[in-house]
């Protein structure tokens, strides 16, 4: 996924010169964790790749003006921990400018951060909630490189600033075919696999989890809709709304912390929708509300695993109770 | 031909001034909310005086909305975005006192934390670096502002990258209540800069020659590529931090000694001495933009309210403008 | 309420020599709309109030260090919105200490900060879904004097860093007598006007609003419960859940940005608790997705008001739809 | 007797700084995410030994756990930490690396994220401040974390507050792949200090003595309520940013240069030189500790893992120490 993300960025980069990319070790370096494999070869010359001192705020801060001066900034955060340096430009103010001044100023800003368990062993958190509170801040997380080619280039398209996710244990998992042709739209969800017993919803690595436990489940009988919702913010809750009316039960799969997050907004966005009462029963599988552990066995016992989605879906599933 | 008309520097800067001070002072008598910037006229005139169309301007927010004016903003308009009325610039979405004339070549604050704007500024300045063109942006911040991180950050970014950017300090010796002198520890902001590789320079804040010449050398500099520089301009906030500020952090007898060095004074003084002006003409004149801007801003004060509908979402792509027009 | 809320931090200081109070202006000048009042002639001389310079990050932050070595610092943030320049030291760091280190460690903090669409005229973001997304973070927003005494006594005595949210709107309201008497804890909801036909949950300025809107529902046979949540964490969904299961119906009035806040984790905590499907309808009225409009007239239109909150009850309420 | 047993300061220094390097060398080879100190045992040694019981220790990250041996932590169980086992202090819920023995005279760090600890530092300094008794902290940062907003915020704040702060900026001339001559603008952190009024002073990093020395000098202010002070260590980051840096971005004639620098072969020649120590003897006890602390690290890395159960709140009161003995 790692390539396609670069390669996204690295095309983008050609074919418009008003964007640059700002970051720690992204030069000569290559980016932490290879994230800017390349692109010191082709653009560090002309200047557009700019390595960074340890100022999360003014990198953040000096793309926000950048971008209401006419670039197209994207600044490599490292990991998503650090967006909490940023909340003042990022979100506070630079997701309001197009609102404030009526649309007369915008920031076309795309912020990248890796997130999530893996092998880094740290820095995991994903501080998904603390984003999504703001309006305005678009948030994007792929789960495969085609989707990850696809979501970076509309980001960097976007006239909005947006935050892009890069899960870790995603980043260097095998290799796999990127379709650049792909029309991917921010805030639009994917079914990546049809089912009409249940409709599990996952975002990043929750998106590989949940597809191996619906394999289990169909060896069980179960066939689950899994339903990636690739941007966090817009959230595309119709999409989740006609899987979960449709196959009757939603289980909502979530890595990151459960309170006021993606879960519990995916859940009020469907309540807004329906007319305060939904018509299929909801549970959610995610981490209890504390930070994410560091001792190994504690970090796996902490985020949903595939068996503990399987067996969410299986208490979760009409069917399954039916059958009982 | 006289200091009204003609165009020396002085007498253009003079002229500024007194706009500014009527704008302020009328917003002082119209608008609880206001922050009065009497005192400080010479240091962001100086500053921002003189520019190039192509050049960002990146005004502190206390004197914001003078430097509007001097870019040729209309003063009913401004005073609309003051007010938050149906003719305000945004609709009467944000504040128009803090963030007057919001664009690609003017940045104002996007909400009311301060710190951020100075890192716009640079932004911009790093946008303008990498278009060439020898623009330069000019960023002016409070003495109570210099402490934030963000302020700090910026500076070494800055000085790192070599960017095409005047900082100026408006050092009004006060953040709300707190000295400048005790919030910010050490020998002051041109030091600091200085620590940070940036040529300083400490100006009389109530001059507004002394202040624009600073400025100058500061431009040429960025525009022949050698980066940042920093003026630190001491001046005084001859009123109170907002309106009814029980100012008891201060002895009347301070505020008055300033009071006499009063940088609109100074310049009509200066005028006068030059023989480009009289004293008549002057308080004529001055009375007379009193007078007008009284006029503009108690009008605008009446105004129909916004009645903007609410949009549903606050991304671009739902604001008018982008929807009537397209992708900018 | 701004008086009760002075006199809570002052008898604790009395108590506790360990309190310190740290802001800007909260000197001789008496605290931003007086928010310190009579503090400095008390404590002054003895070095336990610290007037600070502009640096958010850095008061949150020496806080959580004087917390960590023995100190019970108060940070008088000013406004909520300067929140934003504080996560990494508050939330993401001072609220994981006592989890991070098996309790070995605590971080006994109160930041108060003032929100809300007030006389101010700037400043109202609340930005509470920022800090609810974070697990080990307490938020308390009292409505009222008693409470706001109450709440600020236990907010001291609390060995969690603790947000302390102040409605502009009522801190300067019309004079309550103060019961310091009163038990308060955090995480406790209340009930401030028992009724039997729907439940309204609110906090802060919203609560006296959907009061005002309670008596004129009663005055259309309509007995609304009105639940004051003053805490948004811990939130105290069962008191909630209690109601609205009785009631049979909720509306959740909020002032806050609408997503990923507390309406949508009060939705999604009462959907938790109960086993995924409600017996109840739920209704939200909140502002749109966009920052706090800065025109009076726009402004109103944003805050849900009394009328509005009358509005959706009748709306939501079994009883009326009953007599329809 | 020699310098082995004997408590000769250099002696003393020089068996922390062995005792810190066997521990970090065991690390590099039985854990891929270590941050390899080598080279930089005299900074962090020379600035953290011979402080009092009640004085608050703020190592920053790397050379963490050297602090903490300094300060007698059991290798066994901070390598426990490191590894998040059973064994671990913190029941294996956070990183031991850099955050070995947080406490109320022990600051870590409590997420990934750097600078804050600088300000955790400044407010213990506070906490000490308003206790009275003469004790202090001393806080350590990189010369990359130097750039951070927070740290410029707190230096001021210690300044403006006089807090009992000795701040020491273990400059190993990289960020990661930056160096710090091209991230930090200017001339430096000690100049920065100065422009903020702290008393600063540049000494060799990879020597014990002088480090000390300048600690001491520093440590005296603070005890007699003058204030905070800065040393500016510069130092050499012997080994790569974590395991398996590429190091691209440095020569290898640079690391060579450096090598030659390190502070442990250098204060075992001053050993040698002062009769302390013989050459063999000094070789034969190195080879010791780094066998002893092989084999203590070996067993850490096979030990049974936490196994603790997830609480469901992160609030202090759902702790289990709190639990069980109430309120601390
Ligand atoms: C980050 C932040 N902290 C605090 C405030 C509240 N505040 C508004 S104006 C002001 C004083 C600012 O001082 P200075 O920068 O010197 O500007 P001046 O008001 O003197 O023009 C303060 C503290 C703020 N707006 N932003
Ligand atoms: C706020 C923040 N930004 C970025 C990082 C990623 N990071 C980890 S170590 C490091 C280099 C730190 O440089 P320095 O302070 O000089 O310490 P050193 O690694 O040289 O010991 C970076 C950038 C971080 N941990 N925290
Ligand atoms: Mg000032
Ligand atoms: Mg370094």
């Amino acid at each position: 996924m790692s390539e396609a993300i670069v390669a996204a960025i690295g095309d983008a980069m050609a074919d418009d010169d008003s964007i640059y990319l700002m970051g720690q070790d992204v030069g000569v370096f290559g980016g932490p964790m290879l994230s800017a494999k390349g692109l010191w070869d082709r653009f560090g010359r002309a200047g557009r790749i700019i390595d960074s001192p340890i100022s999360e705020a003014a990198m953040v801060g000096t793309a926000v003006g950048a971008a209401m001066a006419g670039s197209r900034p994207i600044v490599d955060l490292m990991f998503a921990e650090f967006l909490a340096l940023t909340m003042t430009p990022l979100a506070l103010e630079g997701s309001s400018v197009a609102y404030r001044t009526d649309g007369r100023l915008t920031v076309p800003l795309v912020v990248r951060a890796k997130c999530g368990v893996g092998p880094h062993r740290g820095h995991a958190e994903s501080v998904i909630g603390m984003l999504m509170s703001f309006p305005g801040l678009k948030i994007a997380m792929p789960s495969g490189a085609s989707d990850a080619y696809g979501l970076m280039r509309a980001a960097i398209a976007d006239q909005n600033p947006v935050v892009f996710l890069e899960h870790m244990s995603l980043l260097h998992g095998a290799k796999e075919d990127v379709d650049t042709g792909d029309d991917v739209r921010l805030g639009q969800a994917a079914v990546k696999r049809p089912g009409q017993d249940l409709t599990i919803v996952a975002t990043g690595l929750m998106v590989p989890r949940s597809l191996r436990a619906a394999r289990q489940l169909a060896e069980d009988g179960v066939e689950a809709e899994v339903v990636d919702l690739r941007s966090l913010a817009p959230l595309d809750a119709d999409c989740v709304l006609e899987s979960a009316h449709r196959t009757g039960a939603l289980l909502i799969v979530e890595e990151s912390w459960p309170t006021a997050g993606p879960a519990a907004e995916t859940v009020a966005q469907l309540l807004r929708r329906s007319g305060g009462t939904l018509d299929f029963p909801v549970t959610v599988l995610d981490p209890p509300p504390t930070p994410i552990p560091f001792g190994a066995d504690l970090e796996a016992a902490y985020v949903p695993g595939v068996d503990a989605i399987v067996e969410a879906a299986k208490a979760a599933s009409p069917a399954v109770k039916e059958t009982r | 031909m006289t200091a009204i008309e003609q165009d020396s520097r002085l007498a253009t800067w003079w002229r500024a001034m007194v706009e500014a001070r009527a704008f302020d002072q009328a917003m002082c008598r119209h608008n609880g909310h206001w922050h009065e910037a009497r005192g400080e006229e010479a240091v962001f005139v100086g500053a921002f005086a003189g520019l190039r169309d192509d050049d960002v301007l990146a005004p502190h927010f206390r004197g914001a909305c003078a430097v509007s004016l001097l870019r040729g903003a209309d003063p009913a308009r401004l005073a609309a975005g003051v007010f938050g009325t149906a003719d305000s610039p945004s609709g009467g979405r944000w504040r128009g006192d803090i963030c007057p004339s919001p664009g690609p070549r003017f940045v104002g604050m996007f909400s009311g934390s301060l710190g951020t704007s100075v890192a716009y500024a640079a932004g911009a300045a790093l946008s303008l670096q990498r278009a060439g063109g020898g623009s330069l942006v000019v960023s002016a911040f409070g003495d109570g502002t210099a402490n934030a991180g963000i302020v700090a950050e910026t500076l070494n970014l800055a000085s790192m990258l070599q960017l095409p950017i005047v900082f100026v300090c408006q050092n009004n010796q006060y953040a709300t209540s707190l000295r400048a002198d005790v919030a910010m520890a050490g020998a002051g902001i041109a030091r600091r800069a200085e620590a940070l590789g940036i040529p300083s320079v400490e100006v009389d804040g109530n001059d507004v020659t002394a202040v624009f010449e600073a400025r100058e050398e500061a431009a040429a500099r960025a525009r022949a590529g050698g980066g940042p520089s920093l003026i630190h301009a001491l001046t005084y906030r001859m009123g109170g931090h907002y309106m009814n500020d029980p100012e008891v952090y201060r002895t009347s007898e301070e505020v008055e000694a300033w009071a006499a060095r009063d940088p609109l004074a100074r310049a009509e003084r200066a005028l006068v001495e030059a023989g480009q002006l009289t004293a008549d003409e002057g308080g004529e004149y001055v009375e007379q933009r009193l007078a007008d801007l009284e006029q503009i801003v108690a009008t605008a004060k009446t105004a129909q309210p916004s009645a903007r509908p609410l949009p549903n979402s606050a991304f671009a792509e739902s604001t008018q403008l982008l929807t009537e027009s397209g992708v900018r």
